[in-house]
């Protein structure tokens, strides 16, 4: 068989679709919360920025997990936090101000770099943990499941458990009412009693412990290192991948895993001849028609009638 | 004098706003630099230190003027369109690429100026009118379509004229040069303003008109306003969706046009220039109105340019100046910042004039 | 953290040096390279050196070259193609200044550039050894290589001065082995090391068991794939090998050398003969493997993990290349 | 008697400088239901905000029985037990009645999970101790206007308020809801509960309310007992002036058909068969109501008759041409208006200026604009002309829709249909919300169309509307027409009751 054919139909493939979906899970889980709670949330990029950033520095002065995981989460919620301080407290436009943040993030994260690791590239000079990487023997029992499972990173598993987590805090918390309540109509949330401003600042804490996890899962978990701007547009598609989902937890998932096939089918395709922009297009364009078709089938046209 | 204040409450609490990002970069200066006081000179006063300087605020202005546009329309619809950004790109390979296919016509310079013009903007419109359609035809969310679009048009742009027109004899990713005939004329000495610039200031007069004084200009924006309603009164709201798409990527095609013939004179981006990002910053600091979007670009230049020529000339490292402009972003928008003062005003003026008059029952 | 240095009370006026970056610092490529020549010359030779990142927005490098221009700097060192309209345009307006440009060169025939001085590196010599190096590891039964003869090449996109290392790389290993298959991804990025990881763990999956990164910070994705799946790196630019194994020894430990574009040792060496009166402007000068502008790394690892006969192979080709019997392709002008 | 809630000297400004109250002072009794009424625009809601804790006054004093308040929040007011059913509805419409109900009171399990049980259970206790009926399990958006209504009722009682505000809660209601509501009032103020009540229906007035305090221009004019009162008094106090109730004249000239509607059905995409056979016809000079409880196919009917649905089978001829298949704009251009039922969602657009409001079906054509110019010299002269004629109170035509009072809105959008010259108006609720004074103002303007040869097809849930206005009445019940009426002199709301109920079928 064509070893590229072989390659793509074994579990290395479906492996690496997990690990390549995972820092996509993670923001589109943030992105989804807030945009349930009525925010745009487009600072997801800065927010995995900066927790990357924060949790290796910790990790290389400390030599401590758990303190960098503190840290990580620790930077990516103070980011949500100005966004929310900025766009609920001084009503700033949340759109604009989640642009001056990720701007800020890519800005501040080299300067530090620089004075930390006096590099203005990556941290290679700093010595930093990596989560650990997961054997579980009973997996590796099980034929096809336990190669694509077993001995992935301690995120990827996070990741999917954080769907479940969003599942629970959505549906099952008081929070998670007041959160789709106050999403869809603030006026009625705030009419009993709700304070709404509060609400949608919970849901981007929220946001961001979740695009934290992302953040550092590329630099403690994918490689272990910080590089400037390493998010690379992953908070943007994470807005598409939630979107695809409608907010929901399981689509959500769908939604970030379709990303995660189509990138590591990229991947995979890339060193075949042709011209390497056509491979790397394919990722979007599957975007937008799984996007379309999805929006054609749910939309609302034929609820209102009309042709 | 209350009264006066409540007139030009927006403008002084913008003012207010920036000083306030002023004192935190002034802060941030003389925390970092060895030389605050002339590092401060250089940002807040170095955009104005000369002419080409003066001229570099202009140049940078004229493409995000034109993005600002761009992303202006569809928002008065309510259309979430972030496409500007790719838009400007591929209108720009496609034009490049058109003007020197065209080449050999060895059309007059002023035709071919035009020409090549027109075809970026159709260009654009094209590019426009897929985001426009697909939100239109099957309500698939905008924000994302055109995040999704920006990535194709910049691959899509990179293959063109990686594949097809790059220039051999350089080794990087860029286009042949353009013939001299087609050039917009630089007409400062000492500067690269350039005839966009021109057709920059026209288009933000332009596309007001158009907003506030046309028939269409208003159907975008009862759209915009509520698209019920609009359809209720019998304005078509497909058609005005996908139009306004589509005349936001006339603006944004001739724009990236406007910069390869104008500035660079060949295609060399090899990664999104962020123009439209901006055209979406000073489209929400202009509140999608053109003449103010014109006064939002300017002042994003001239952010620029003082951090730019900080960069060149003191110490300050290069990542606090997009630091520094993104706390004055942060502050100009803030809306609500300032709005007790506001309030407490408003008391006094609408108590003095409204009860006194007013025998109380 | 500045990075300029004040010379106010210095009695001998000192040359004074900008190098001007059209892009940051922290490529790991041949800005960091440059820059790191400019300090050995600031150590070395007192000259007064300042390095001004001037980011990624082209429309800012001709304004900004023009202030410089306009500035006290004696000598202004700008690198790659990008800069050369730039360049062409401003030095004749400046003819007490000089620049230097590395990495390209300008078209002298364009008029009035003697005061630029133009060097150029011949990445594909030194890459066609260290394809023939993997054509070699990779049909050899050396511990990590395996059966498949298979290579891999990471280029950051898809452009003449990354593929010019492609053309020598993959000339190098059909110069071995014509059998030998080098998969080629690109990342279309030069700062997505996760991805660039990602693209080489799929080559090695599909076969390789070494792959050449040629993609900034990307290509550390490489290293770490390398790494993780228990494969052979090459590195690129400087010796990746000596950068990377005292922060992550394992990691180092897969690099069997790097190919390396001798930016630094080229701009100290323009400096030098600046001050020497020797540098000659108004022209432009290739330096490949005779000039020592490009090579291969020897370090520890190098000999610890790669057989004596092929690092004999590998000097034996560069002395064919050098003597001119061995011609190298080259991507530019094709 | 005790005072459950005294207000003293309260001045709200809002942001945009309009004065909403001026020194109001008012008293309300504990356990009794105190009826507030005014213009529109008079500021009543803006009271109840201020009760509410929704919006904080300039200044005055508010003492919730005897003791001062400073309400930041809806949660103080709540806390002091007083809850509010807003004017327009507060309902999260995407979340289940249970959830919309426990909102911010939810039963918990290990403190931080839902106890969807215990959910249920509360709102059910709440169901069977007051008698509200609403589904339990249904998303708000699935349910018909008046059981939302129900819902926001039994949301704020679910709270345990004893003193309750309603803000003009019965303007969407059918009569016989209405009953039911007053019903459970009554037993309401029975069970200890203080109830201030808002209403543009004077005779609700008197048959609810013990006490009648009267706001006009943002202040008190008048409280008296309820019984003092006639509704001539109140409508008299309230617009400083006499308004008839009486039924208008008959039409003198009845003409050609205008209107006609032929075996119309319409299936939804629940597949439910929303309207059946329907066929009538509207001469012009006459006025067709259709009287029926809301939710029976009125809104479907009307929106297919003015092109924003499309029938799944239909013939539909508006001056002799058929319509079906036409757009919202052709139809219009054939000459039918359309006051819409929910002004809000269609009539206006609230953020744009009252004049871009007034111009929304007109814009394009004649003086309004050349060649795609808008003629703005024009356009304004013609909004001033139609604010003055329909006596729209603002301070200018270029202030937007959003800082009107709901009444003004609502003649915004009367004001610009009524002046399109139709052949053929189809009016929803053209009166909802809107004062005595101006109620009588929209009826002579229909009155006015009607003479002029306009026919009229009116579409109320109002019975005394209807009576008032029609000539003709058809009843609409489950989609179907199950009644009409030819002669209206001397019908009343107990002759077209059981038909509207579905009790009574046939010619
Ligand atoms: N029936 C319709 N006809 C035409 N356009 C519609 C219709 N329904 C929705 N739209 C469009 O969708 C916009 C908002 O609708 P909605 O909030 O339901 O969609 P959305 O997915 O949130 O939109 P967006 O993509 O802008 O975020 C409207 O401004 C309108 O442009
Ligand atoms: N949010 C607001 N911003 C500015 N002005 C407002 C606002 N809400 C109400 N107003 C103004 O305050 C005044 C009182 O409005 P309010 O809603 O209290 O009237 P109302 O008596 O309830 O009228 P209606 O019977 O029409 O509901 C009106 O002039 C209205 O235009
Ligand atoms: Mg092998
Ligand atoms: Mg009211």
């Amino acid at each position: 068989m064509n070893p590229l054919l072989k390659s793509i139909l074994s579990t290395t493939f479906l492996f690496s679709v997990l690990r390549v979906a995972t820092p996509i899970i993670f923001p589109a889980l943030g992105v989804a919360i807030s945009s349930l709670s009525g925010s745009t949330n487009i600072a997801l990029e800065g927010i995995m920025l900066v927790s990357a950033f924060a949790g290796v520095v910790v990790s290389a002065f400390t030599q401590n997990l758990w303190l960098s995981l503190i840290a990580g989460i620790s930077a990516g919620v103070l980011i949500a936090l100005i966004l929310g301080y900025f766009s609920l407290k001084l009503k700033a436009d949340i759109i604009l101000a989640a642009i001056a943040l990720n701007l800020f993030a890519s800005g501040i994260t080299v300067f530090l770099l620089y004075i930390f690791a006096h590099d203005k590239g990556v941290s290679s000079s700093l010595k930093s943990l990596v989560f650990p990487i997961i054997k579980l023997d009973f997996l590796s029992e099980i034929p096809i499941l336990g190669g694509i499972l077993n001995n992935q990173n301690i995120l990827v598993y996070i990741a999917f458990l954080s769907v479940a987590i969003y599942y629970v805090i959505v549906f099952h918390t008081p929070l998670g009412l007041k959160i789709r309540a106050v999403g869809q109509n603030p006026d009625a949330a705030s009419s009993v009693g709700i304070n709404v401003v509060r609400i949608k600042l919970y849901a981007l804490i929220i946001s961001g412990v979740f695009g934290a996890l992302g953040g550092l899962y590329l630099s403690m978990g994918y490689v272990s290192w910080f590089g400037r701007d390493m998010t690379a547009g992953r908070g943007f598609i994470a807005i598409a991948a939630s979107s695809i989902g409608g907010n929901m937890p399981l689509g959500t998932l769908l939604g970030s895993l379709l990303f995660g096939i189509v990138y590591a089918l990229a991947n995979f395709l890339a060193p075949i001849n042709i011209p390497s922009e056509i491979i790397q297009v394919i990722p979007y364009i599957v975007t937008v028609l799984v996007l379309t078709i999805y929006s054609a089938r749910t939309a609302k046209e034929k609820e209102v009638g009309e042709e | 004098m209350e009264k006066f204040i409540l007139k030009y409450f927006n403008l002084l609490r913008t003012i207010i706003a920036i000083l306030i990002g002023f004192v935190i970069s002034i802060s941030i200066i003389l925390l970092v630099s060895k030389n605050s006081i002339a590092s401060l000179g250089y940002l807040f006063l170095g955009p104005f230190g000369s002419i080409s300087r003066i001229g570099n605020i202009i140049e940078l202005a004229t493409p995000i003027i034109f993005c600002g546009i761009a992303i202006a329309i569809p928002f008065q619809a309510q259309q979430f369109n972030v496409g500007a950004e790719g838009t400007f790109f591929i209108s720009a390979a496609l034009g490049t690429a058109f003007a020197l296919i065209i080449q050999k016509l060895n059309l007059p310079g002023f035709v071919y100026i035009i020409v090549v013009l027109t075809f970026a903007g159709l260009m654009g419109a094209l590019w426009g009118f897929i985001p426009g359609y697909l939100k239109a035809k099957f309500r698939a969310n905008m924000v994302v379509l055109t995040l999704m679009l920006n990535y194709i048009a910049y691959f899509i742009s990179i293959y063109l004229i990686n594949y097809h027109f790059r220039d051999k004899s350089a080794g990087y990713l860029t286009s042949y040069r353009l013939p001299d005939t087609v050039y917009l004329k630089q007409f400062i000495p000492n500067t690269r303003i350039h005839i966009g610039f021109l057709i920059a200031i026209a288009s933000v007069f332009i596309a007001y008109y158009f907003l506030y004084h046309t028939t269409l200009g208003y159907e975008i924006r009862m759209v915009g306003f509520n698209f019920h309603f609009a359809k209720y009164s019998g304005i078509n709201v497909f058609k005005v969706i996908v139009l306004s798409s589509i005349i936001g990527g006339i603006f944004a095609g001739i724009g990236g046009m406007s910069e390869v013939m104008g500035i660079h004179r060949r295609f060399l981006w090899q990664s999104l220039p962020g123009y439209g990002w901006d055209g979406v910053v000073v489209s929400i600091i202009g509140r999608n109105n053109p003449i103010l979007i014109m006064f939002a670009a300017f002042f994003l230049a001239y952010l620029r340019i003082g951090g730019q020529v900080l960069n060149l000339l003191s110490d300050v490292p290069y990542e606090l100046i997009s630091v520094i402009e993104a706390i004055i972003i942060l502050l100009i928008t803030a809306e609500a910042f300032l709005e007790n003062v506001k309030y407490r005003i408003t008391v006094q003026v609408a108590e003095k004039e409204v009860l006194e008059n007013e025998s109380p029952s | 953290p500045g990075c300029k240095k004040t010379t106010t009370t210095e009695t001998q006026k000192k040359v004074k040096v900008t190098l001007y970056i059209n892009g940051t610092l922290g490529d790991k490529s041949f800005f960091d390279s440059a820059n790191r020549g400019l300090e050995m010359a600031v150590k070395d030779l007192g000259v007064d050196g300042k390095v001004i990142e001037g980011g990624y927005d082209p429309a800012k490098w001709q304004p900004d070259l023009e202030q410089l221009a306009q500035g006290d700097s004696e000598i202004i060192i700008i690198g790659t193609w990008q800069m050369v309209d730039a360049v062409t345009a401003v030095a004749p307006n400046h003819p007490d200044k000089k620049f230097i440009i590395f990495d390209t060169s300008v078209d002298y025939s364009k008029g009035n550039l003697g005061n630029v001085y133009s060097i150029l590196y011949k990445q594909n010599e030194a890459s066609f050894l260290v394809g023939a190096l993997a054509a070699m590891i990779t049909t050899s039964n050396m511990p990590l290589a395996n059966k498949d003869k298979v290579i891999g090449f990471l280029g950051g996109m898809d452009i003449p001065v990354i593929n010019d290392f492609k053309v020598g790389y993959i000339q190098g290993a059909h110069y071995i082995n014509p059998d030998v298959k080098v998969l080629v991804s690109y990342a279309a990025s030069f700062n997505d090391p996760a991805k660039g990881k990602e693209l080489v763990l799929a080559q090695y999956d599909q076969g390789a068991d070494i792959a050449f990164n040629v993609a900034g910070e990307t290509g550390l994705g490489l290293i770490d794939a390398a790494k993780e799946k228990n494969k052979y790196a090459i590195g690129v630019d400087s010796d990746q090998y000596i950068m990377l194994k005292d922060k992550d020894p394992e990691a180092a430990s897969h690099i069997v050398t790097s190919m390396m574009k001798n930016v630094d040792k080229s701009i100290y060496r323009a400096l030098k003969l600046y001050l020497e009166g020797k540098l000659e402007f108004g022209k432009a000068e290739s330096l490949g493997l005779a000039e020592d502008g490009v090579g291969v790394a020897d370090n520890e690892n190098y000999q610890k993990l790669v057989p004596q006969e092929f690092r004999d192979k590998v000097n034996e080709l560069a002395q064919k290349i050098i003597k001119g019997e061995i011609k190298v392709d080259t991507a530019f002008g094709s | 008697m005790a005072i459950a809630i005294s207000l003293r000297d309260i001045v709200k400004v809002y942001p945009n400088g309009v004065v909403a109250n001026k020194k109001v002072n008012l008293d309300i009794e504990s356990k009794t239901i105190h009826a507030i009424v005014g213009e529109n625009g008079a500021g009543k809601s803006t009271l109840m905000k201020i009760i509410f804790g929704m919006e904080e006054p300039e200044e005055g004093k508010i003492y919730v029985k005897g003791k001062m308040v400073h309400f930041k929040t809806p949660m103080d007011a709540i806390k002091q037990g007083i809850g509010m059913v807003h004017q327009h509805l507060m309902l999260a419409e995407d979340l289940t009645v249970v959830e919309n109900l426990t909102l911010g009171i939810e039963p918990r399990k290990f403190m931080i999970f839902l106890d969807k049980k215990e959910m249920r259970n509360l709102v059910q206790s709440y169901i069977e101790k007051y008698k509200i009926e609403v589904p339990l399990d249904k998303k708000v958006k699935e349910l018909p206007i008046g059981v939302k209504q129900r819902v926001e009722i039994l949301k704020a009682l679910l709270r345990n308020v004893d003193i309750l505000i309603l803000d003009e809660p019965t303007a969407v209601l059918t009569p016989q809801e209405t009953d039911v509501l007053f019903k459970s009032l009554k037993e309401l103020k029975e069970q200890g509960q203080t109830i201030i009540f808002i209403s543009h229906k004077l005779k609700e007035v008197k048959e609810i309310a013990d006490k009648v305090t009267v706001m006009r221009d943002g202040k008190v004019i008048a409280t008296d007992d309820a019984s003092h009162l006639s509704e001539h008094d109140i409508a008299r106090l309230m617009v400083g002036r006499e308004v008839s109730f009486e039924r208008i004249e008959e039409s003198k000239h009845i003409g050609n058909i205008a209107l006609k509607v032929e075996n119309l059905n319409y299936i939804n995409r629940e597949k439910i068969h929303v309207l059946k056979n329907i066929n009538f016809e509207v001469r012009s000079g006459e006025i067709v109501g259709i009287a029926g409880v809301e939710g029976n196919g009125q809104t479907e009917l009307v929106e297919i008759l003015t092109g924003l649905r499309k029938a799944t089978s239909s013939a539909v001829y508006v001056l002799g041409q058929n319509i079906v298949d036409r757009s919202v704009r052709e139809i219009r251009e054939i000459g039918v208006a359309h006051i819409p039922e929910d002004r809000m969602k269609n009539g206006v657009a609230e953020k744009a200026k009252i004049k871009e409001n007034l111009i929304s079906d007109r814009y394009y054509k004649g003086n309004f604009s050349k060649r795609g110019i808008l003629n703005y010299q024009f356009i304004d002269n013609y909004a001033n002309e139609l604010v003055k004629q329909f006596n729209i109170l603002t301070p200018s035509i270029d202030s937007t829709v959003n800082a009107l009072s709901g009444g003004n809105i609502q003649k915004v959008v009367v004001a610009r249909e009524l002046s399109s010259n139709p052949k053929v108006i189809i009016a929803s609720q053209p009166v909802r919300g809107i004062d005595v004074g101006s109620e009588e103002l929209v009826h002579n303007f229909i009155k006015n169309a009607r003479d002029s040869g306009c026919a009229v097809l009116l579409v109320s849930a109002d019975l005394d509307e209807i009576l008032k206005l029609s000539s003709r009445i058809l009843v609409i019940y489950n989609g179907e027409i199950v009644k009409s009426f030819d002669k209206v002199v001397g019908l009343n709301g107990v002759d077209l009751g059981p038909y509207m109920l579905g009790l009574k079928k046939g010619e």
